[in-house]
């Protein structure tokens, strides 16, 4: 088993690069990802080592090169493509959702697209409304697509390695604000990641946190400041398929969800967790389960803001003691606001 | 031999000359008569979008191309389909949801696919397929194969951005691949000159410094030399090419139209050069064919066909389960 | 008060008749909407009324389209664009969900966009995988976008107009399949709908059964063979913000929810219904929350395949009674068949 | 003074004359400047992407538009804002998230607006401005007024499909929208040349039957008759034109990039036609402004980026209540 220390960023590059080794099928496709190596430097030396055909700068089209690797990956390619910052794929959705995904079915298994789209995400930088967002809600409502999220450097690589392995098409959104991240982690055919596992980060038995990406070490934080409560923590890792067992055999041990979720309050997976476990464990709760997320509110530039709106340590630990306090789901901050004006 | 050998065999018979590539022509005329027939009859759900009028662009792409030679073709692509060799039942089955249609009848009109000879499923979304043509190409550009690929789109289709970026990233990186504009003067319900400021859409292949190249889509031989041609620069290196084969369909855009928005006379004056009666013609003219040859064309052909509907209503609708399959692999559901 | 019989499709007709006569600066945007009169003719004639300046053919370029009625709406007019199917906004989410939705708090509320995007939506006609779904999740996650779905002619008159009225943009999903129904309904300023506001279409005491969209009529269905159950419905019309309170109390009364989506058993609006119920009525629900929705699959064509897709009211019908009668959620019928299997 | 007239005012100053045209060059450029130096010392977060070389283009633009014409500028917009009229404070604010910013520091660098001197929300997606702008133009064409719509964007825009869509639109519909390509060379990290196979953008003006116009972007007199004269064609219902303005950015692309992959030498040639130097020596030259003119102006405009500076430093920033309001009008939260 051989183990390494490495940012998540590097972690990505190593995935990468153990991948394009292995297969002579994966390709990178993205703009600026040879040449520059990347705009988060991901995919830096690669071409140096793998040459232009296999890593491959693109013009700014979204949609003409996002297509390509749909249909490189149809006729016998694995490409992966970096989505510099996910929103871009706004303008070229339509390319993995409603054909990507459909192709399997729509050839009765004769076509396939082993297809990964890797995307940096999320806040906590300050770039503003349009280069924050999680955006995994665009991807989740559809069937043949999995999606998972990165949370540290050993997934980072992990994940990645299996989602290029997998035969069908796989989002990996990596925190950016996670890059940076340093980690003693596991390489090679050991440190891979299985899709749709979540993983137990911290046992406990008073409250079960289940949280994804860059709220795994904010819900980490969270536990160490709860130190009358004993916080078992799951990163679901993926998000489609998510682990219902893991999340429900946890829940029914500890009797308490809480779910955080990097996001807004509307519309995301912690809403899919807190739904299934309530329907499953009906009666067996100790208290509602309790989602912690984001306010329905585009993601504000400046520190300060930015910093109120994502999900803080200490917010979610005031939240997690509140509902094992009162034995009700607490309101969020912005219900509180709202109730006080 | 399997549904796809079927294929591959069809396939190759356009090689063997002219007659059966007028044949063809005639084929896929009597299947698009057909579902109509069945839609009127109402054995046919949601849409279809027939091509009747343009049957030598689709016969043409499928002589110049190789089996392997992987096509991205649109909703308007029965006729694509059974000219790059899926057989009638396969193509009407799938039109009528049953099982012996080419995706089980789970895909419907719009959704056609036969990868053994290079039909990539058909795409209903106005665009979608040319940057996966693209792609195709750039699987044989990374392998270094001699195989290209084939993007099929309408005129109305040139406004969308996916041919703006296709046609500049193929260009760029001299990709292995033609794009085929059918400009058969509509968009849905729109004459070109409503939507579109230039008269040809291959002028418009100047902004991505690629060849540009007009050709008759009524004439099956003008329209394979002109694929043939651009398949040959893009083999040998040289990059893409944007064909536009000026053509027409007879039908409306899709099976409630009645096409009330065309110009009087449009119609018939294109009917004057129907590509069957111009191949036909041409045969008889070059002594390939006599009235009698061609006149048991027609009848063999309306008697395959008619026997395809057979099969076909015959064939039971898939069974409930095949909902679930083929979403995820096997072992990932 | 003025009623009259119409179809939905013609109740849309009359809405967008309605707004561009009482307000000068609402156009109508799309392919093939003014000479041609929409491919579902909801807005025949309309150009002949109002000329091409008010109702505008555009060419086949969702984005080029869709942004400019951004633009339009950001300076002074009022657009309503028709996506023809609401799968072709995949070409050009960006444009609502990143551009749209952000402007007025991009601006401080200085550059607004009142735009209204009506798509037709969902399944049952046989259109297939690339044109049958509801993609409302596409919008849901995005705070600034208002979201409503359409179940008849009165709320499709009514909800559009609102929609038109809306300083803000909002998606109008009208299932395709509905558009035929007929009904007698208010027009003019009383056969507004306000958006936000749920409409309970029938009282009950043991369940509330929650839906929306074409679902709807099927609910009522379920509920007419349910004989010896009395059941109360709530169609939610508006997805974002939903009525919570409506739905709350409703569930407080029968004690009992089950939540009827068309759309996946994931990432889908009635998680978000179930998560708020479970947690809000916590401890005082006589059963868990059940979901009934489509499989995680994509649309099949083939008429007895799409059929078995949709929940039918029979299907409706046996998961509320089982729900009743075991107080357990129902499994859902693909989760049976794997179970066989 | 509201913070709008201010900007309008300000706008309206570069009609009085070249000097007032100088001396917003000067601005931006040390706006830029003070920009790097705040991002250096920690007071910037994010991204932000400057324009310094490019100012003759912003200002020409402002010079040629009229207040009420709309523009759809990009992420790289902080020159563009200045010249249109925004305060230095309140583009230096919002790059530093201060309440002071003319968004109250929620948008940041990539997000400026002034909707009174026709700044629309900045785009921070490549070449989502364009149709945004096109849209600005159907107002205009919707209610008959003579006001016009710009699109500001790069070279490596005009690959996506936004770009394609729009023109081919406005040119369709003669809408009254001028498309101005900052042409500065590179898309990021890429140079033209690797992603793009034609030498000027303008020639793509013939795929919509548009004309095509390329400029000197580093000489203001030139940018300004250029858009000026595009401007006309619009408002006089003759439709679209697509100008290419030629130019360079002297930095990086954005706030970590030191540019490494440009030629040796490029940087310094294009040094020799600095916007600022150019535009000084012909004042001089003219005998419009003497050199101690010219000094007084800089001391002048370095003065006044100092005391926005501070002005911004002193700013508060915004409250934490600030996320939750104008997400949706008032009535509608
Ligand atoms: C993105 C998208 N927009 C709109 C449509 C609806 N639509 C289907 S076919 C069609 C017309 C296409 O015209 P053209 O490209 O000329 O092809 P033709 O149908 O004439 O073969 C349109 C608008 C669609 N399927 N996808
Ligand atoms: C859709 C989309 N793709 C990619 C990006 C990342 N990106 C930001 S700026 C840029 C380069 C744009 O180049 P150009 O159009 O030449 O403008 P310039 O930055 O040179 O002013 C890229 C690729 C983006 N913001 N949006
Ligand atoms: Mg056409
Ligand atoms: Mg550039």
């Amino acid at each position: 088993m051989t183990t390494t220390r490495l940012r998540v960023r590097q972690a990505v590059l190593q995935a990468l690069h153990d991948e394009l080794e292995s297969d002579p099928d994966v390709v990178l496709i993205g703009e600026d990802i040879a040449a520059a190596g990347g705009v988060f430097k991901a995919t830096e030396g690669l071409v140096d080592t793998f040459g232009p055909k296999r890593v491959i700068d693109t013009p700014i089209s979204e949609m003409g090169f996002l297509g390509a690797a749909v249909g490189a990956a149809a006729t016998g390619l694995k490409p992966v493509v970096e989505m510099m910052f996910i929103e871009f794929i706004g303008v070229a959705l339509d390319q993995l959702t409603t054909q990507a995904a459909r192709f399997r079915y729509l050839s009765r298994g004769r076509v396939t697209v082993p297809l990964v789209v890797r995307g940096s995400a999320g806040a906590g930088l300050g770039f503003g409304a349009q280069h924050s967002q999680m955006l995994d809600h665009w991807f989740r409502g559809n069937a043949g697509l999995k999606v998972c999220v990165v949370s540290n450097a050993q997934n980072a690589y992990g994940l990645l390695r299996s989602a290029i392995r997998d035969p069908d098409p796989v989002v990996v959104l990596e925190p950016r604000v996670l890059y940076g991240e340093r980690q003693e982690l596991v390489v090679g055919e050991e440190g891979i990641v299985p899709l749709g596992k979540a993983r137990t980060v911290r046992e406990g038995g008073d409250v079960t946190v289940v949280t994804a990406g860059a709220m795994v070490p904010v819900v980490e934080q969270a536990a160490a400041l709860m130190s009358d409560t004993s916080v078992e923590i799951v990163d679901l890792q993926t998000l489609v398929p998510w682990d219902t067992d893991t999340v429900v055999a946890s829940t029914a041990s500890t009797g308490r969800l809480v779910v955080v979720e990097e996001g807004p309050w509307t519309g995301g997976w912690s809403n899919d967790v807190a739904a299934h476990v309530s329907s499953e464990l009906f009666g067996r709760l100790r208290a509602p389960v309790a989602r912690v997320t984001c306010p329905d509110a585009p993601i504000p530039h400046s520190g300060p803001l930015e910093a109120r709106y994502l999900p803080s340590p200490e917010y979610v630990a005031e939240q997690t003691t509140r509902l094992i306090t009162t034995g009700r789901a607490p309101l969020p901050w912005w219900a509180e606001e709202e109730k006080v004006q | 031999m399997s549904a796809d050998d079927v294929s591959l065999k069809r396939r190759q018979a356009l090689q063997d000359g002219p007659v059966q590539r007028l044949e063809r022509m005639m084929e896929i005329r009597r299947v698009e008569e057909s579902v109509l027939e069945l839609f009127n009859d109402g054995y046919v759900r949601g849409s279809t979008h027939l091509a009747i009028g343009q049957e030598a662009v689709a016969v043409g792409l499928a002589a110049a191309a190789r089996p392997t030679d992987m096509v991205a073709c649109t909703y308007r692509g029965h006729g694509t389909a059974l000219a790059l060799g899926l057989p009638p039942e396969a193509v009407i089955g799938e039109i009528c949801g049953r099982q012996v249609g080419c995706t089980d009848g789970l895909g419907g009109s719009m959704h056609l696919v036969e990868p053994d000879v290079g039909l990539l499923p058909t795409f209903a979304i106005v665009g979608a397929g040319i940057p996966v043509a693209t792609g195709a190409a750039l699987t044989a550009w990374v392998r270094g194969t001699d195989d290209a690929a084939v993007a099929v789109f309408g005129d109305g289709t040139a406004n969308i951005g996916a041919f703006h970026e296709s046609l500049n990233m193929a260009a760029t990186m001299k990709l292995p691949v033609v794009f085929l504009c059918e400009n058969n003067l509509y968009g849905e319900y729109s004459r070109i000159d409503r939507t579109t400021p230039v008269a040809d859409i291959a002028d418009r292949a100047a902004a991505y410094a690629m060849p540009g190249v007009v050709v008759d889509g009524q004439d099956v031989d003008a329209v394979t030399a002109a694929i043939g041609e651009a398949l040959a620069r893009a083999r040998a290196g040289e990059g893409p090419t944007l064909v536009e084969a000026k053509t027409y369909r007879y039908s409306g855009h899709s099976r409630t139209d009645a096409g009330a928005y065309r110009p009087d006379g449009e119609l018939d004056q294109w009917k004057q050069r129907d590509p069957i009666e111009l191949g036909t013609a041409r045969l008889l003219e070059s002594g390939i064919a006599t009235q009698e040859d061609v006149a048991a064309l027609e009848a063999s052909v309306a008697e395959r066909v008619q026997a395809a509907v057979d099969i076909v209503l015959a064939s039971p609708h898939p069974d409930e389960t095949e909902i679930l399959r083929h979403v995820l692999a096997p072992a990932n559901r």
